[in-house]
């Protein structure tokens, strides 16, 4: 249905080659700087599944992101490391669990109480965290080992190692792209795009529409996860807030400014927002800016809503068409 | 093929439809008539399972099918199109029909597998298509297509689905006059494998294409008969075809 | 004390706080039933309806003053910001109101930071208002809460007949029924749609200047708020106003006993009492047709 | 481009775009200083709140420990300080990240920070891993100089279960058998309930109920009708901010203020007078700092920050100082020798500290031995009335350091 334009698959091949290329001239902190904005991409295109291909929009996708990293804080020992065979399945099977449940219940609503359920699913999951002695409560837990790649004695590579974990995450970025793009491709994606377009025919034509919405609102829970799962190992910490919904905002955020129903877009919108973000923040440029540097991005983002409805992407690709382009 | 008895529509009080009845087979048209308000669209959405009756039974072949989703009375074999253009416009005319195929098709869930090498559907779209007098047309986007084009694609959607009960509402609405005589002729050709329920305001198409005839009046049918008879019929001619000449 | 009584004042504290929240939800759920637009800066409003009081208090040394010249502010600040921008998304996807609107919450915010500072700043309650009533020998309810509840009452009922009795309420029913009709009838729709934001505006800025006293100022008051307030217009069902009031008055109660009677869970009672209501009653308790 | 900017260039293209802006920035914003003189400057990290609920607290901070650099003529053992100051947004969840921030990109060698417990917690963890040496002028949490206690990480505020575990002696000097706790659950409010009940109980009282909802939860009025039908002797209580305001004011509403007395963690009523002076006044309170302490040295510091900075200080204010106080001494005590770790260490542990707040000793966990005081609202201040518990140490409980 959306032809790969050739310049695109250029572009991210190069885009690829350097990030390939990257630890071996970056610092350590541009390293695990490009690490966080990898995860984040994941974690964009997650949303981008439901925001820009299903026109489902979510405001509590941060829930997804951080129940994996809760998972992994809370099974792995204390002291020790644990595999990550074990652990990311884990995390990643309660992350489905928990989007067939709340999806069953959200996926009744439309519209803007689609947006203000899930928002307040993830509050909901946000104050188990918060209010409850199961993880921490609001000081959050420590992971203090990365999960092991690995079993039992047998240890395939350390992802101690910043460099490993690096090459982990940028291997799973490609391949959840890869995965992604076919799924789209394929008679699901088809359908999930067409429930965007035109729902109520899609149900007039045999389409089931609801259990659609749930199987991908599940694999975006899942992705999701798997960002999130990522996210804590990498920083080996988790903390309430990152269920917040300003962390869901953010993503949203990511999506829409990369260009939403292009997952190039949402990689592209994780990297800028995380720039800018660095950029605003940063007090030898704004001076006494930087510290209002929210009022900058709050600028920033109305200016998006209002001028840049398909996102950067869309400054590029001079296509007239409306429907999702992979 | 599809009865229908006492099927009843209240919205609270309003009584839309009021115990009708119809029923067609393959090979035939049986077209509703009637002023606005009438409740046609009524009839046809429950039908299709847009609008839950509220008391009535509709079967097709023998099954009940009253009540049940829109998704599932498609899947049984009923298609629909709508009296307001209803389809994914920013797809194009091939995309439109291979999506409505493939509903039909058995790997509807496979994830890893592109749509666009799915040959069962794609060649149920490419039947659709041709079907529609739409064949040069498949690769235009939807809302570029002319209006008259664009009805065509919406009963190449329904048509794609590989229906064997048709419910067309109002195939001919804002259409020219050019454009209308070869949407009759196109209905008329579908009338052999297909049964069809037509919902028509426009008089000459509706004597053209009807096998029986069904006058509804206030949610309740007046009359129902073979076209001859319902012309006969001194209520329907007091009621309907008298007062509102060339408009029916 | 016994425990009719423990009960008793536990319900005046749930309605109590259940009416404030009804005066933000109202707004929210007006703006969205009638204007389609989904606004999540309607927390902003609340928190700058408190800096107002703040300010305007100790400019007039008088609440009473103060809340005239607040409402008159911000209904200036709702038309401004609707002719600005909101205007703009009404044929938008939901989406970009969402962006807009979080974009929005980040620049009150930090205006608010410059305007304002960062520090909390107590509200003085009206002299007048400054006493208690004991209800039990050790317990007595403060009269200014039972105010801000007649406050709320008054404005319940107010807007019930705004909606039933006027012209304006005509077209707020019309207009929440169908747009298209409405402006067939001939309607202006952009008046409409600019005074239903202002009143939206107003009434979070309302709840804020009288809820100022008792919670006092300070950064992000206005986000707790929102969210909650989300709970009540999906409780009550989107554009219903008196659905809003059901839930909130529901929410204030559950979140009071939740309080009391399950400390363990009390900051998902309200979210589970979604749950429950979102199982059987996907549109709302008090879904408009 | 400076050539001796800190962040190498590279070939990748992301990189250039980051590399370039930050550095000619830089290059605009500090031309001389960056070709540097000798010795070569202490890179010291602020990282503390800019915006959201804590941003004044760590204004104070900033002023304090800025304040009591310039006293040394802007020197430490003889170098310089460059400052790198980022807004950690008392964001726990940004906090590792943050910290890489200052250690990985700006390569500081002290880390200063932070007011939120779960941003300094998150802190720790680096500090501990990469071994930066790390100042806490704020946050409470007992962990840090428990369990995680580490060489290489000091405490000059407080723990949580300081201030108010002279509370309970204090209460039951006044004759107080039963009382009712009551604060926020979360790790602050725990840790405070904990040590207040060892405090009392100890004493023979009796804690008959805690009492607590959820962070940052402000609706009281449920509890405190609980409260009234408890009838307890007293009420001690810990909240903060914007929340102690307006437990104060709603507690003195509903009427329980001349029936029950409340007493508190000292910063229930530290920041908020302006907002709810009527109601606090009388509320006895203990903290490691009060107004009018009966300190020349404490009048000669509130002078001088007062006309420098037009604020009144506060207790968050005294902690940065004495960061800065700890910071400079140590270094003075290697002469500016700061590679050598394991002296600067040395010099820190059992360091005494000439504060403002009451001369204090380093524990061997890094955390102050201090006086606590109990203090009384008058006004809009929170005057000094005793001192409620003489050189007061952190049990540091979990603490496997030496």
């Amino acid at each position: 249905m959306h032809p790969h334009s050739r310049t695109l698959g250029v572009v991210l091949l190069l885009a690829l080659a350097a990030l390939a290329l990257f630890p071996l001239v970056g610092g350590t902190f541009y390293v695990q700087l490009i690490t966080k904005v990898m995860i984040l991409a994941i974690f964009a295109m997650s949303l981008d599944l439901l925001v820009g291909y299903t026109g489902l929009v979510s405001l509590g996708h941060a829930a997804f992101f951080g129940l994996a990293g809760y998972a992994l804080a809370l099974l792995q020992p204390k002291y020790e490391p644990m595999s990550i065979f074990i652990t990311l399945p884990a995390a990643l099977a309660l992350c489905a669990v928990f989007a067939l449940l709340t999806g069953a219940l959200v996926l009744r609503t439309r519209g803007i109480y689609f947006i203000m359920v899930t928002l307040a699913f993830a509050q909901m999951v946000y104050f188990v965290f918060h209010d409850t002695a199961l993880g921490g409560g609001s000081d959050g837990l420590y992971i203090n080992n990365k999960p092991l790649v690995g079993w039992g004695e047998l240890t395939l590579f350390d992802l101690e190692n910043r460099t490993s974990f690096y090459y982990l995450v940028l291997v799973l970025l490609v391949a959840v792209y890869l995965l992604l793009r076919r799924v789209l491709a394929s008679n699901f994606g088809h359908a999930l795009q067409g429930i965007r377009v035109n729902e109520h025919r899609m149900r007039a034509i045999g389409f089931p529409v609801m259990r659609y919405q749930l199987g991908v609102y599940v694999l975006a829970g899942v992705l999701a996860g798997l960002s999130g799962y990522l996210s804590a190992a990498q920083f080996g910490f988790v903390n309430p807030e990152i269920i917040s919904w300003h962390q869901s905002g953010a993503v949203l955020m990511m999506v829409i400014l990369g260009g939403m129903g292009t997952l190039s877009g949402s990689m592209v919108g994780a990297f800028v927002f995380v720039l800018l973000e660095e950029f605003f923040k940063d007090d030898t440029v704004f001076g006494a800016v930087a510290k209002h540097w929210q009022l900058l991005m709050g600028l920033i983002i109305v200016a998006v809503a209002c001028f840049l409805p398909r996102g950067l992407i869309g400054l590029l690709t001079r296509r007239k068409r409306d429907a999702g382009d992979a | 093929m599809l009865e229908v008895s006492q099927l009843s529509k209240h919205f609270g009080g309003l009584r839309a439809n009021s115990n009708v009845a119809l029923s067609v087979r393959v090979g035939q048209i049986h077209v509703v008539i009637g002023p606005n308000g009438a409740g046609k669209s009524t009839l046809i959405n429950m039908l299709s399972g847009d609008l839950p009756p509220t008391s009535g039974s509709i079967k097709l072949d023998g099954r009940e099918i009253a009540g049940l989703r829109p998704d599932e009375i498609s899947r049984l074999g009923v298609g629909r199109s709508y009296q307001k253009t209803n389809i994914f416009s920013s797809f194009t005319v091939l995309e439109n029909c291979r999506l409505a195929a493939q509903s039909r098709a058995p790997q509807a869930w496979r994830l890893f597998t592109p749509a666009d090498r799915h040959a069962p559907a794609i060649a149920l779209a490419r039947h659709a298509i041709a079907q529609a007098e739409l064949d040069g047309r498949e690769h235009r986007v939807a809302s570029t297509l002319s209006h008259g084009e664009q009805r065509q694609l919406e009963i190449a959607l329904s048509l794609a689905t590989a229906p064997r009960v048709l419910l067309l509402d109002e195939p001919l609405a804002g259409m020219g006059a050019e454009e209308s005589m070869r949407m009759v002729a196109l209905i008329g050709k579908l009338r052999s494998d297909h049964a069809i329920v037509l919902v028509e305001h426009d008089i000459d198409a509706v004597f053209a294409l009807a096998d029986v005839l069904t006058v509804m009046v206030e949610g309740q049918v007046l009359a129902s008969g073979s076209p001859a008879e319902i012309r006969a019929n001194p209520q329907v001619q007091a009621a309907y075809l008298g007062t509102e000449h060339g408009h029916v | 004390m016994d425990s009719v009584a423990s009960i008793l004042i536990q319900v005046l504290n749930g309605l109590q706080y259940g009416l404030l929240l009804f005066l933000v939800a109202s707004g929210l759920t007006l703006i969205f039933g009638i204007m389609g637009v989904i606004n999540l800066a309607h927390g902003s409003f609340y928190m700058i309806g408190a800096y107002l009081a703040f300010s305007l208090t100790s400019a007039f040394g008088n609440l009473f003053l103060a809340l005239i010249a607040g409402i008159v502010l911000s209904v200036l600040l709702g038309l401004l910001l609707e002719r600005l921008l909101i205007r703009h998304f009404y044929h938008r996807d939901h989406l970009y109101q969402v962006l807009l609107t979080y974009g929005l919450i980040l620049i009150f915010e930090q205006l608010r930071s410059l305007l304002w500072g960062d520090d909390v700043q107590g509200v003085k309650v009206p002299e007048l208002f400054n006493h208690s009533i004991p209800l039990t020998e050790t317990l007595s309810y403060p009269v200014y809460r039972l105010v801000i509840s007649a406050v709320c009452i008054a404005v319940a009922l107010g807007l019930h007949g705004l909606i039933r009795h006027t012209r304006l309420g005509m077209m707020i029913r019309a207009g929440a029924h169908n747009r298209e009709m409405t402006e067939a009838m001939g309607i202006n729709i952009r008046l409409l749609f600019a005074l239903v934001f202002s009143l939206g505006v107003a009434l979070a800025a309302l709840a804020g200047m009288l809820a100022a006293p008792v919670s006092s100022v300070y950064p992000n008051m206005g986000s707790q708020v929102l969210i909650i307030c989300f709970v009540v217009v999906v409780i009550g069902g989107i554009g219903s106003v008196k659905g809003a009031l059901v839930a909130a008055l529901l929410i204030g109660l559950a979140d009071t006993f939740g309080q009391v009677y399950l400390p363990q869970i009390s900051g998902m009672v309200v979210y589970l009492l979604m749950a429950l209501v979102l199982i059987f009653r996907p549109e709302g308790l008090f879904k408009k047709t | 481009m400076n050539p001796i900017d800190t962040q190498h260039t590279t070939p990748s293209g992301r990189r250039n775009f980051i590399s370039r802006t930050a550095g000619a920035a830089a290059a605009i914003a500090l031309p001389a200083p960056f070709v540097h003189a000798q010795p070569a400057k202490l890179k010291v990290g602020m990282m503390l709140p800019a915006t959201g609920t804590f941003a004044s607290l760590g204004t104070a901070i900033t002023n304090g420990f800025r304040m009591a650099v310039a006293e040394r003529g802007g020197k430490v053992g003889g170098r310089e300080i460059e400052y790198f100051t980022i807004d950690d947004e008392s964001n726990p969840a940004k906090a590792p990240e943050n910290t890489n921030r200052l250690v990985q990109r700006d390569k500081v060698d002290v880390l200063v920070g932070s007011v939120h417990s779960g941003v300094a917690l998150g802190m720790a963890k680096i500090a501990r891993e990469t071994g930066t040496l790390m100042l806490i002028p704020n946050a409470g949490a007992d962990d840090i100089t428990g369990p995680m206690c580490a060489s290489n990480i000091f405490r000059t505020s407080f723990s949580n279960w300081q201030p108010v575990h002279p509370l309970g002696k204090v209460m039951a000097e006044r004759g107080h058998k039963t009382v009712v706790w009551i604060s926020w659950k979360y790790a602050a409010g725990d840790e405070s309930a904990r040590s207040f009940k060892e405090g009392f109980e100890k004493t023979g009282g009796k804690v008959v109920k805690e009492l607590g909802l959820p962070f940052p939860n402000v609706e009281f009025q449920p509890l405190l009708a609980e409260i009234a039908s408890i009838k307890p002797d007293a009420v001690a209580c810990f909240f903060a901010g914007a929340g102690a305001a307006k437990f104060i004011a709603d507690y003195a509403a509903a009427g329980l203020k001349d029936k029950i007395p409340l007493y508190g963690s000292g910063f229930i009523t530290d920041g908020i007078l302006q907002a709810v002076q009527p109601q606090a006044q009388g509320l006895l309170t203990t903290l490691h700092y009060a107004d009018s302490l009966p300190l020349a040295r404490d009048k000669e510091f509130r002078t001088k920050y007062a006309t420098q900075y037009k604020l009144q200080p506060d207790v968050y204010a005294v902690q940065g100082y004495d960061t800065g106080l700890v910071l400079a001494q140590a270094m003075e005590s290697v002469k500016g020798d700061f590679g050598n770790k394991q002296a600067l260490a040395r010099a820190m542990e059992g360091m005494k500290v000439d504060s403002p707040r009451g001369t204090w000793t380093m524990s061997k966990q890094h955390n102050p031995i201090q006086d606590i005081y109990l203090r009384r609202v008058e006004g809009e201040q929170n005057k000094y009335v005793s001192v409620a518990w003489k050189a007061l140490a952190d049990p540091a409980r979990g603490c496997r350091m030496a």
